[in-house]
């Protein structure tokens, strides 16, 4: 029964923890707009965490620099099971307008399994909220994966 | 009583000289008879202490022992006495448990020094002037041991005399000390000057009848001379220096045994020799007893406490070498134990003995895990030091036990101590209505938080945080380094758990000895002498607890943690993939299990001590400038706050008087 | 007379602990200690002096009420005070050799490496 | 046997885990709500710190190469464990569970005890950002301890001036004292003190305006940097059964002794009236300010909140 409750409740607090790698900081202003009155992901139970120790979903922003490839990898991988990675906006699928550059190791798939992605640049905060939902499902379903395995 | 056991006092403390004068003859050749000699003479005064605790602590007899059989002739004491009431065998326990702790340590802890002949004998010589001194019934001879007890202490913190600093603060601590010294022989000679005796017994009856004002006088540098002994303010840059530099056993011995010498030196005298004196100005000492009354020498005894208290626990937090931290800590608990004996009532007095114990038992072990560190490290600078709980876990356990008491939190003994200090002190607040005890509460309350935050900031840069690669190949120290500390961790928990029977077994009758002046006189001199000067009879009142601390409480606690580390384990229980962390070291780390460090590499990054606290350093940083420049360093400066403590105790007396 | 004496060694702790407190010279400070014990010796032994006492040295059968003698337990504590106050001016002394051969210096505001 | 049983009822049940937990799950989720409403948003769901709480609990546990593994793991039980024995020493209105003599400095002391095992478990994880929250933690308990402190002793003085001693540290005795008298809040002198530890509460709690320790954008969540799973949900929990316990604090302290005579009843006003403590302390200035300095808190609890507490000890002092 315990664990079932702890099945409901997956989906419903899923704590973010936010990694720029290398974006322009649109899409990171976007998405403390998310936060805002206006949309307010608070009433689904989102939350920023400071730590990936504490997170449930990693949302990676930014086209993925050489200079924070390794960070990035590095915290993906301090992040506890179950997670799911959520890449923001159109630089982290594709590059964007830095793609070719030599210092872009792009894009974000070579590194982890994306599971949402949101495109746009910057993508709608709608898009955001809608997105983040998507990957709290995800994250509820890992979960009962993770239980059965 | 048997009758050999009145031989017993005067053994205990001859057979540790007599060891220090078979180990220097021996021991040049070989160490293993040095130090079984060394053993044997510890655990013999050791066993004959012990032996006493029933007739005198639980069956309240008194033991008067005259040197070469010479009693009072005539009434008047002409011989040298040793007299053995509850009180000094209170302290005598003390002693005697902390020399052999520290003994047994030192044989471990010492192996890789030389001369250690020198070492032993010493450290011999000092435990038995120490013992010498609480047992005594004469005022002379508990001079003459000071004398020994200050001697050897600087020869032992000189011992190292490579190490830097050492022969710095044994030489502080000589000048200073005999400052000290010289006030208590002062003190001595106005004394004999009046009464032409100086058996403490005939000194308790006769002072309330002699109506001089050179014996108050004497009773202040009597006073400033033990507080030197104590280290109180302003004496307590000494003890900084020595205890920082001296071998951490010796540190035992002057933070755990020395100070209690100036305490118990002070009690006697405030308690049983001034205990009735009335001169003819304003009850000046009279009624340092009477708990309803407070008067100026209460306020200056405990003022000094507090000062003492305060200013040392803000000096911690400037400190960046382990023992000299630890150093500051102890004046600051000593501090406490004069504060409480200044209230002058019997609660306030068993607390300050309760205090003093529990003092002596978890500083001892802060020092000896010190020592630890040290011995295993190298080190002692707490900005370079960190993360060594992995490779000693033993030591940490045991710093733990011993940070988490002298902090005062339950179920330690520091927290049932400290209770008691509070409880007295506001009870004093409350009976005389006198808001000055309220300040003196709230600043023991503050002290004591301050006290938890230094030891945070200990334990946070020598054992936990990231490991220096420096120290990699630490090991824990041996068994029989950790044996001693374990002894005086147990102690720590038994007698938090347990305050109640320590008060009953110990405290109570040492308190009711340190009042009952009558008893003390009669003992030595004779049924009726304390009648004969009309010295009132003891009453024995039940020492008023209001609502002791019940450890019961603690059961509560115990049966919630029980069930709360149930819960955790039932959640935990059913969880796939527990998580435990990666055992082998050496191959490349896996990210995963690397401290999060905002995505960088883990790198040997560790918050300095000395940068903890920044925020409540910040706010106070005159203060400690000004405290930084005021502990100059130079002995002359501390001689000069030596001589300027024993004039405003003597411009005190002539105001006041 | 006997005030003198006490003036005198009033006097000689003061001018010690004087000479402790203003001297930089740690032999001077050595010197000091010397001379504050010097004056508590002094003290002691006039403590027990009385003008026109003989020595006290009496058989038990020739003590009378009468008999008149200096107080012979001063002598002892100032005796034992001397041997007392020979041995911290050697310890003084040795660590005051130790000192200059480590710091190389005998100007006590330069030996200060624990402070603060 | 029934002893022991009402022993386990009391831990476990009423006033004990089971109680608190629920009040206190209850009164951080409202706080949350009332903050998200007074920012014009929807917020969370009322029940969402125990949502936290069960995800917490179905994570993976991460135990870092640098942590002392036995601490890491033992300090938030023993945090949580001495929380919910302060638990039964506070009165719910009329009486508390267990009373002893002096129950204000016993909780004192296991509320420092809470802090400390927070304090151990951040350093024995190894994190130097949990280096630094464990410092300002520190700070933080150093500039909340004094006032309250003084607002012991005011509210002792007062309760037990008439008593042998002149004070009183006994919680049972101060609400017998209020139930004769009027509640403390209502006597003019100890209103300083009753400011003073509204204060004192959110910064004892480390809600958001003194959450120092906590900083989630400066130092990675200071002393939970490294916890994951459900070390890190019982330290949420921890965090929202002290809210409770500190109204309840506050309600024993100050608004003692207006018993209706019915236990139950008695835990509903207590329950309301931590509702009100917590709108008034924690959620308006959640909502109205932003976090301190780490050296304005310190300053500002020495100063304005200590000297509070100072005048009313003072008043109380006088007689007052």
């Amino acid at each position: 029964m315990f664990q079932k409750m702890i099945d409901k409740s997956m989906a419903k607090s899923p704590w973010i923890f936010h990694v720029n790698a290398g974006s322009c900081n649109g899409c990171d202003i976007e998405l403390v707009s998310v936060l805002t009155p206006r949309y307010d992901a608070e009433r689904l139970g989102f939350r920023l965490t400071g730590t990936p120790r504490q997170a449930d979903i990693v949302v990676v922003s930014g086209p993925i620099t050489s200079q924070t490839r390794d960070r990035l990898v590095r915290t993906l991988a301090q992040v506890p099971e179950p997670k799911v990675v959520v890449s923001l906006g159109s630089c982290p699928r594709s590059g964007n307008v830095f793609k070719g550059s030599y210092c872009v190791d792009g894009p974000l798939e070579k590194y982890t399994h994306v599971d949402v992605s949101v495109g746009g640049c910057t993508p709608k905060p709608e898009a955001i909220v809608a997105a983040l939902a998507k990957a709290a499902e995800i994250l509820a379903e890992k979960r009962k994966e993770m239980r059965q395995a | 009583m048997y009758d050999f056991m009145y031989h017993f006092p005067v053994l205990a403390i001859m057979v540790l000289f007599l060891g220090a004068f078979i180990a220097s003859l021996v021991g040049r050749r070989n160490a293993v008879i040095r130090n079984a000699v060394v053993l044997i003479a510890m655990v013999t005064s050791l066993v004959l202490i012990l032996s006493l605790v029933k007739p005198i602590l639980l069956e309240g007899q008194t033991i008067t022992y005259w040197l070469s059989n010479w009693e009072p002739v005539g009434d008047w004491a002409i011989g040298i006495s040793l007299e053995v009431d509850a009180l000094s065998l209170f302290f005598a326990l003390i002693v005697v448990v902390a020399v052999f702790v520290s003994g047994v340590y030192s044989f471990f802890y010492m192996d890789r020094d030389d001369s250690l002949v020198n070492y032993y004998t010493l450290f011999s010589m000092l435990s038995g002037s120490v013992l010498g001194l609480v047992l005594s019934g004469d005022l002379f001879n508990m001079f003459v041991m000071i004398e020994i007890m200050t001697f050897t202490a600087v020869a032992l913190t000189a011992f190292r005399n490579t190490y830097e600093g050492a022969l710095e603060g044994a030489f502080k601590y000589l000048v200073v000390g005999s400052l000290g010294s010289t006030s208590v022989l002062i003190g001595i000679a106005l004394i004999y000057s009046q009464m032409h005796t100086l058996n403490l017994a005939q000194l308790a009856a006769m002072l309330p009848g002699y109506d001089s004002p050179v014996t108050i006088i004497a009773f202040a540098f009597l006073f400033v001379g033990f507080g030197s002994k104590a280290f109180l303010f302003p004496f307590h840059p000494l003890a900084a220096d020595a205890h920082a530099v001296a071998p951490a056993s010796i540190s035992l011995m002057i933070s755990g045994v020395l100070t209690k010498c100036g305490v118990y030196g002070i009690i006697r005298l405030a308690y049983t020799v001034y205990q009735n004196v009335d001169v003819n100005v304003m009850n000046a000492l009279k009624s340092v007893c009477n708990p309803m009354n407070a008067n100026f020498v209460q306020y200056f005894i405990t003022g000094v406490g507090v000062v003492t208290m305060f200013i040392c626990v803000t000096m911690a937090f400037n400190q960046h070498n382990f023992k000299r931290l630890l150093a500051f800590h102890s004046i600051s608990q000593v501090g406490y134990v004069i504060t409480v004996i200044g209230l002058g009532s019997a609660l306030g007095l068993s607390a300050g003995l309760f205090h003093a114990m529990n003092h002596t038992i978890f500083k001892g072990l802060l020092f000896l895990t010190a020592g630890a560190v040290q011995h295993a490290t190298g080190s002692l600078d707490l900005d370079e030091l960190g993360g060594l709980s992995k490779k000693m876990p033993g030591t940490c356990a045991l710093f733990l036990i011993g940070a988490a008491s002298i902090s005062g939190l339950p179920p330690f003994n520091g927290f049932a101590s400290k209770w008691m200090i509070y409880q007295a002190a506001f009870q004093k607040a409350g009976e005389t209505g006198n808001f000055f005890f309220v300040v003196v509460c709230v600043a023991a309350l503050i002290t004591s938080v301050l006290t938890l935050a230094s030891f945070i900031k200990v334990a946070q840069s020598v054992f936990f945080g990231q490991l220096n690669p420096k120290f990699a190949k630490t090991r824990e120290v041996s068994l029989g380094m950790r044996i001693p500390m374990w002894i005086l961790a147990i102690l720590c928990v038994v007698t938090g758990l347990f305050p109640d029977k320590v008060q009953q077994w110990l405290l109570a009758p040492a308190t009711s000895a340190a009042m009952n002046a009558a008893g003390y006189i009669d003992a030595a001199m004779g049924q009726g002498y304390a009648a004969s000067f009309s010295i009132p009879s003891f009453q024995p009142q039940s020492i008023f607890l209001s609502g002791a601390w019940q450890p019961v409480m603690w059961l509560l606690l115990l049966v919630s943690v029980t069930l709360a580390v149930c819960i955790v384990a039932l959640l935990g229980s059913d969880d796939k993939a527990p998580a435990i962390s990666e055992t082998n070291t050496d191959t490349p780390a896996d990210p995963k299990y690397e401290s999060f460090f905002s995505g960088e590499a883990s790198v040997y990054s560790q918050v300095g001590g000395s940068d903890l606290f920044w925020g409540f350093k910040h706010n106070w940083r005159h203060y400690f400038s000004f405290m930084h420049n005021w502990h100059s360093g130079v002995v002359n400066d501390y001689t000069l706050y030596g001589a300027a403590a024993i004039a405003v105790a003597l411009v005190l007396c002539v105001i006041f008087l | 007379m006997i005030f003198t004496n006490y003036l005198v060694c009033f006097f000689l702790v003061v001018l010690g602990i004087y000479c402790m407190v203003s001297q930089k010279n740690l032999f001077k400070i050595a010197v000091g200690m010397g001379l504050v014990d010097y004056g508590v010796n002094l003290l002691i032994v006039s403590v027990g002096f009385h003008d026109g006492g003989t020595a006290p040295i009496f058989n038990i059968s020739e003590l009378t009420r009468s008999s008149f003698f200096v107080d012979p337990i001063p002598q002892a504590l100032t005796l034992t005070s001397i041997v007392i106050g020979a041995c911290t001016t050697a310890m003084t002394l040795c660590l005051i050799i130790m000192l200059y051969k480590q710091y190389g210096t005998l100007q006590s505001d330069e030996i200060r490496r624990l402070r603060g | 046997m029934t002893n022991l049983l009402w022993t386990m009822f009391h831990v476990l049940v009423f006033p004990g885990v089971l109680f608190c937990v629920v009040i206190g799950v209850l009164l951080a989720g409202l706080d949350r709500k009332l903050v998200a409403r007074m920012q014009n948003r929807v917020g969370p769901p009322l029940l969402q710190p125990w949502y936290d709480f069960l995800k917490c609990c179905g994570k993976e546990t991460i135990i870092p190469r640098h942590a002392r593994r036995s601490l890491f793991l033992a300090a938030p039980v023993l945090g949580f464990a001495a929380l919910i024995t302060v638990a039964l020493f506070v009165p719910v209105l009329s009486c508390s569970t267990y009373s002893t003599s002096a129950d204000l400095v016993v909780i004192l002391y296991l509320l420092t005890v809470v802090g400390v095992s927070m304090i151990v478990g951040a350093a024995a994880s190894g994190s130097p950002f949990a280096g630094v929250g464990l410092s300002r933690e520190m700070v933080a308990m150093i500039s909340y301890e004094l006032p309250f402190v003084l607002v012991i002793l005011a509210v002792g003085r007062m309760a037990g001036a008439t008593t042998p001693l002149g004070v009183t540290f006994s919680l049972q005795a101060i609400v017998d004292w209020q139930a004769a008298n009027g509640s403390m809040l209502f006597h003019w002198s100890m209103i300083p003190a009753a400011l003073a530890m509204l204060f004192v509460i959110p910064c004892e709690i480390g809600m958001h305006p003194f959450d120092i320790a906590e900083a989630e954008t400066e130092i990675c969540e200071g002393t939970l940097a490294e916890y994951s799973g459900p070390p890190a949900g019982l330290f949420r929990l921890t965090h929202c059964v002290k809210m409770y316990i500190m109204c309840a604090l506050f309600c024993a302290m100050f608004l003692g002794g207006i018993s209706t005579g019915y236990a139950a009843l008695d835990a509903l006003v207590v329950v309301v009236l931590s509702v009100v403590i917590t709108f008034v302390t924690m959620s308006v200035p959640h909502a109205v300010c932003a976090r301190f300095k780490v050296e304005q808190v310190f300053k500002f609890y020495w100063t304005v909140v200590a000297g509070l507490a100072l005048i009313s000890l003072i008043l109380v002092w006088l007689g007052l």
